[in-house]
């Protein structure tokens, strides 16, 4: 231990600074292929494992499970289940929303995985587990590969 | 397998790839603030800076005075049980002259940059700090140095209270 | 293969903010308490030192720049691992058991005081493609497990808020608690839903403090002390990084991680032959979820227990007498190190008005919190 | 060593060193450990445990990136440490590996190293400031090439040692590179180009340095029991070593790392090497600067203090020298993904000691073999000693 210590209050210093700087992502092989089909063609696309034989949502270059190179793509529609969600209150500063934000994950039919992103259209009190929702895009002269391309997912019929 | 292996995977891509926007990419700056607690050593250290002096912290067991000045010795694993204050000349123990700055940006003047042994401190206690009003191509090893400090109402509790080290005029000649 | 003992604990804090002491300070006067507790010189008889860290939780780019000179390992073997200090305790386990090492120390602190946007830090760790780019409190994680969990084990808000209120009273008799408070189910119920249906209260707040261990090999541990508590198992494990394909209901990190250290401590009947545990509860209903992971209940029964008080400090199988997160304080990467520290305190009869009667058995339970699916488990014990 | 486990390398694996790759991380990190997996003739489901190393979180963006690359790296439901020791990471995560197994706590570890440094942008430079002092050093407004050049003049200074003598490694490296098919700085060059060259912080020079890069790279390790069912090659690791040395660098005579001396004694000891430059067949030690290989060979007690320039000189640390130094061609050609970079030169031993080194490989019949990279703030040495 110490011999000298702090007991002025007025004493203790602290010194400001930061660890900020630009980053830029690129969104991978498999990432690339995945954005560019939700800009270009509104579709949202697996990635099947051929040994485990299961469909990856978001695909990805190799099965996580057995590290297999995933092989063919398919669509599996713009239409979800949403498996369970949140609605967040307060900012990442802890401030309050002005209104609040619903967060979920959406599963596709036949898919392991899904998407999370933000519901939309309709209140949380009238978001439940196991609800059927389906992607709204932005128009795509707005889209730039991104998960952003997807406005949110809505209620669907 | 080096040999083996007849293909090494990986795809390259250029810097102008970003810049022309062939590559799609996500874009991020992280909010990430800091106000790190000086503590009991340096925040007497930056205390005294701001006096316009180098205090360093000693140990009584194996003798070093040390700087910047620490609660512990490292070496004998023991809390230091004296502050002294040090001389502010010193000695470079090594320097470069750089043209880079510190977002790797080219300089047409450059920043000369040294470690100093402070006097009064142990032998090889050095600080890093940036020299002045000396000509890069009479910079020496082993030259004597001086603190060259901002005006005292500039002085803010900081390593840059010493605006930087220039050589002593004996030293020169 | 030679048995693992902890042989020496040293802790500061754990309080909401220790703003007098620097990082180093702090993990300085944290090792002197340890080495003055092992009774070892760190100049001469520790073989390997281990700091436990994250470089954006310390402001730092390579923080194990800065720390071998405050723990005595200037010029000695010391190594980072980038997680849980109980992580770290796992990785001394090994090196001993290589028996190449006789003695090793494990260091990990919170110093989350300095951190200013630690939320922030938190949302950097999301995938930057598929995740950070929809924005917002990463917690938001968080609440969407804790609805899927609910949902799934029909465990109830209030059975989550008992455990705020157990773990803060607990927390009361810890001096090493920065946020025990005698508080009510009510007071949990109507605090603010930050992430429905995750409320305030049920957010662990982040401490700083720091603990540091003295591990030794059995010959070099029964020299050094009549009251080694020995480490029968660790097992750690992590499920996948994707949000996406992780399990939201269960969280199998800890399930596959206690098994590995309940194989290790041949451990077959967990709930029977654990006097108490250290789990996870960053978030309250968190306990709940780890309790049926780490086996000592079925899954969705954690609720109740709680409820009936099982797992109060006088119940049959009492979970976090420290205080857990919630009463302690979250210590970043040292949360798991804060888990064992009160097993080994247990162990030792050194709880104080916490002690558990006739403890033999306890586990420690480590998760390394969002957006990550990582835990930890291990089981220590007074018996050799 | 009765009653202590050997661990054998029995895979390697790297992807391209480049500037920037499309690949995200773990793309990168799959690419490596696959490959080993299947230079090893094994597959994700044997591996019991996985290690990784990996730099600054900086560098990719992403904190606890660890975490982030996991899947990855094959660590999916599995024992996943990531360790972290500056620029001696590389080095460092294969001794990881090695207690895992040698612990007998697992049969099998995957090693795995990666870095995407291009995600800081426009240059990882910014990455490297805050690898200093907040309150010290980071105010002066600190550039990492700052604190080589200090060295390299101390080192320069204490031995007098001329620009032309270090700018040799340079040239032997970037040399070496041409043959390795990794890399993104082979070239055949002079040591007047090195001379000649843009002076960045004197005396640093363009082509003293080492590039930032993208990359990955992975290792199988085994068991003893393992290893004899599935090859009739292993590789063993007998040494590991590291060592740090104190914060405060600039309170040290940076002229010699006795740091790294430190780490190497640990692992010579283990490998029981009692004579190093006899003992040691090739090595490769960390070279993001061309000085630093010298300072290197000199704290691994490969030569004499202010003798590695003379060897240089004198052709011994070419591939067909006494002791052939970096024939990967090093960081200095093959390329710097920091991690990446030091596991590289242990995929390099491994590959060396197999005979598999293709156009790399050194004359003879290399039976012991060494890596070793640095890191933290000229503080961190870390050591492997292989033999076949």
């Amino acid at each position: 231990m110490s011999l000298d210590k702090i007991t002025n209050p007025f004493h203790i210093r602290h010194w400001l600074g930061d660890m900020e700087a630009d980053y830029i992502y690129t969104l991978g092989i498999a990432g690339e292929r995945f954005f560019k089909e939700i800009k270009e063609n509104g579709r949202i696309m697996g990635a099947k494992c051929p040994r485990c034989n299961v469909v990856y949502v978001p695909p990805r270059m190799y099965c996580e499970k057995c590290f297999a190179k995933l092989g063919g793509w398919v669509d599996v529609g713009t239409k979800g289940v949403v498996h369970t969600f949140t609605v967040a209150t307060i900012d990442v500063d802890g401030k309050k929303l002005q209104k609040p934000e619903i967060y979920a994950l959406i599963k596709f039919e036949g898919a392991c995985g899904g998407l999370i992103h933000k519901i939309g259209e309709t209140t949380s009190e009238k978001v439940k587990i196991g609800m059927k929702v389906e992607a709204v895009f932005k128009p795509s002269f707005e889209r730039k590969a991104s998960i952003n391309d997807i406005k949110h997912f809505k209620p669907a019929e | 397998m080096s040999e083996k292996i007849k293909h090494y995977q990986g795809e390259a891509l250029k810097s102008a790839d970003f810049k022309e926007g062939r590559v799609p990419t996500e874009k991020w700056r992280p909010k990430v603030k800091f106000a790190w607690s000086a503590g009991i050593a340096i925040g007497k250290f930056l205390e005294e800076l701001k006096k316009g002096k180098i205090i360093a912290s000693a140990c009584s067991k194996c003798g070093r005075i040390m700087v910047p000045p620490r609660i512990y010795c490292e070496n004998c694993f023991k809390p230091t049980d004296g502050w002294k204050y040090v001389k502010d000349t010193g000695t470079i123990n090594t320097y470069s002259i750089s043209y880079l700055a510190a977002d790797a940006s080219r300089l047409k003047e450059p920043i000369l940059v040294a470690i100093i042994d402070l006097d009064g401190a142990s032998e090889g206690m050095g600080i890093i700090h940036k020299l002045g009003e000396v000509d890069k191509e009479k910079i020496k090893f082993g030259m004597k140095v001086k603190a060259v400090w901002k005006p005292k109402e500039e002085r803010v509790g900081s390593i840059t209270d010493i605006k930087y080290f220039k050589p002593l005029k004996e030293a020169i000649l | 293969m030679s048995e693992v003992a902890i042989v020496g604990v040293g802790c500061v804090g754990f309080q909401p903010i220790l703003p007098e002491l620097s990082y180093k300070e702090l993990m300085y006067e944290a090792a002197v308490k340890a080495y003055e507790d092992a009774g070892v010189d760190p100049r001469k008889d520790i073989d390997v030192f281990i700091t436990c860290a994250e470089d954006y939780l310390e402001g730092f780019s390579i923080f194990d720049e800065f720390v071998p000179d405050q723990l005595g390992a200037v010029l000695r073997h010391l190594f980072t691992v980038s997680g849980d200090g109980l992580l770290g305790l796992a990785n001394a386990y090994m090196l001993i058991k290589t028996g190449h090492f006789d003695t090793v120390v494990v260091e990990a602190h919170s110093k989350a005081s300095d951190l200013l946007t630690l939320m922030d830090v938190i949302a950097f760790a999301l995938d930057p493609v598929l995740n950070r780019p929809l924005g917002g409190h990463p917690y938001y994680v968080a609440g969407m497990e804790m609805n899927r969990y609910l949902h799934d084990t029909c465990t109830t808000v209030e059975q989550c808020a008992q455990v705020v209120v157990k773990n803060k009273k607990n927390a009361c008799g810890n001096p090493y608690a920065g946020y025990g408070a005698n508080i009510t189910l009510d007071h949990v119920l109507c605090s603010d839903v930050y992430f429905y249906p995750l409320k305030k209260l049920e957010i662990s707040t982040p401490a700083d403090g720091c603990i540091v261990m003295v591990l030794a090999s059995e010959k070099v541990a029964e020299k050094l002390t009549d009251k080694p508590v020995w480490v029968k198992g660790v097992g750690w494990c992590t499920e996948t990084p994707n949000l996406e394909t992780k399990d939201w209901s269960k969280a199998i990190d800890t399930r596959l991680a206690a098994e590995m250290a309940y194989k290790t401590a041949k451990i077959h009947n967990p709930r029977k032959e654990i006097d108490f545990a250290e789990v996870n509860d960053l978030f309250a209903y968190k306990e709940l979820q780890h309790m049926e992971a780490l086996k000592l209940c079925e899954f969705g029964e954690a609720g109740r227990l709680t409820e009936e008080g099982i797992t109060a400090r006088n119940g049959e199988l009492p979970v976090n007498p420290s205080g857990g997160l919630l009463g302690m304080g979250y210590g970043l990467e040292a949360s798991g190190t804060e888990k064992l520290l009160e097993v080994v305190l247990q162990l030792r009869g050194e709880a104080g008005r916490r002690q558990i009667c006739d403890a033999e058995v306890g586990l420690a339970h480590a998760w390394r919190g969002i957006p990550t699916t990582t835990g930890i488990a291990a089981v220590l014990s007074n018996v050799k | 060593m009765f009653g202590k486990k050997r661990v054998a390398v029995v895979g390697a694996g790297l992807t391209l060193f480049r500037r920037r790759m499309k690949e995200t991380g773990k793309e990168l990190s799959w690419e490596a450990s696959k490959m080993a997996l299947d230079a090893a003739g094994m597959e994700l489901g044997d591996m019991q445990s996985v290690v990784m190393g990996t730099a600054p979180d900086a560098f990719d963006g992403v904190h606890m990136k660890g975490e982030y690359l996991a899947d990855g790296a094959g660590a999916y439901r599995k024992p996943y440490t990531r360790v972290f020791v500056g620029g001696g990471t590389g080095v460092f995560t294969p001794l990881a590996g090695w207690w895992h197994v040698a612990s007998g706590q697992f049969d099998s570890c995957l090693v795995v190293a990666e870095e995407k440094m291009s995600s800081c942008y426009p240059h990882p430079q910014f990455a490297f400031t805050t690898i200093f002092d907040p309150i010290l050093e980071r105010p002066i407004g600190m550039n990492l090439i700052w604190i080589f050049a200090l060295e390299m003049h101390r080192y320069m200074h204490k031995h007098g040692i001329k620009k032309e003598d270090i700018a040799r490694v340079s040239v032997k490296n970037k040399g070496n590179a041409l043959d390795h098919p990794c890399a993104q700085l082979g070239a055949k060059i002079t040591v007047e180009d090195v001379l000649n060259s843009e002076i960045m912080a004197w005396p640093v020079q363009r082509l003293d340095v080492s590039p930032t890069s993208d990359g990955a790279g992975a290792l199988v390790l085994v068991s003893e029991d393992v290893a004899k069912e599935i090859t009739d090659d292993p590789v063993w690791i007998d040494g590991v070593g590291w060592c740090i040395d104190g914060t405060y660098w600039t309170n040290r005579d940076l002229y010699y790392p006795d740091y790294v001396e430190c780490a190497a004694r640990m692992a010579y000891k283990m490998a029981g090497i009692k004579n190093p430059p006899k003992e040691i067949d090739v090595a490769e030690p960390y070279d993001p600067f061309d000085y630093k290989e010298l300072h290197h060979m000199e704290g691994l007690l490969l030569c004499k203090k202010g003798e590695a320039p003379k060897l240089t000189a004198e052709g011994v640390t070419q591939r067909d020298g006494d002791l052939p130094i970096n024939p990967s061609g090093g960081l200095l050609g093959v390329g710097n993904p920091i991690a990446a970079a030091g596991l590289m030169k242990v995929c390099e031993i491994f590959w060396q000691l197999r005979g598999e080194a293709g156009k790399r490989q050194i004359p003879g019949d290399p039976r012991t073999g060494l890596a070793q990279a640095w890191g933290d703030l000229m503080q961190y040495g870390s050591v492997i000693v292989m033999r076949r």
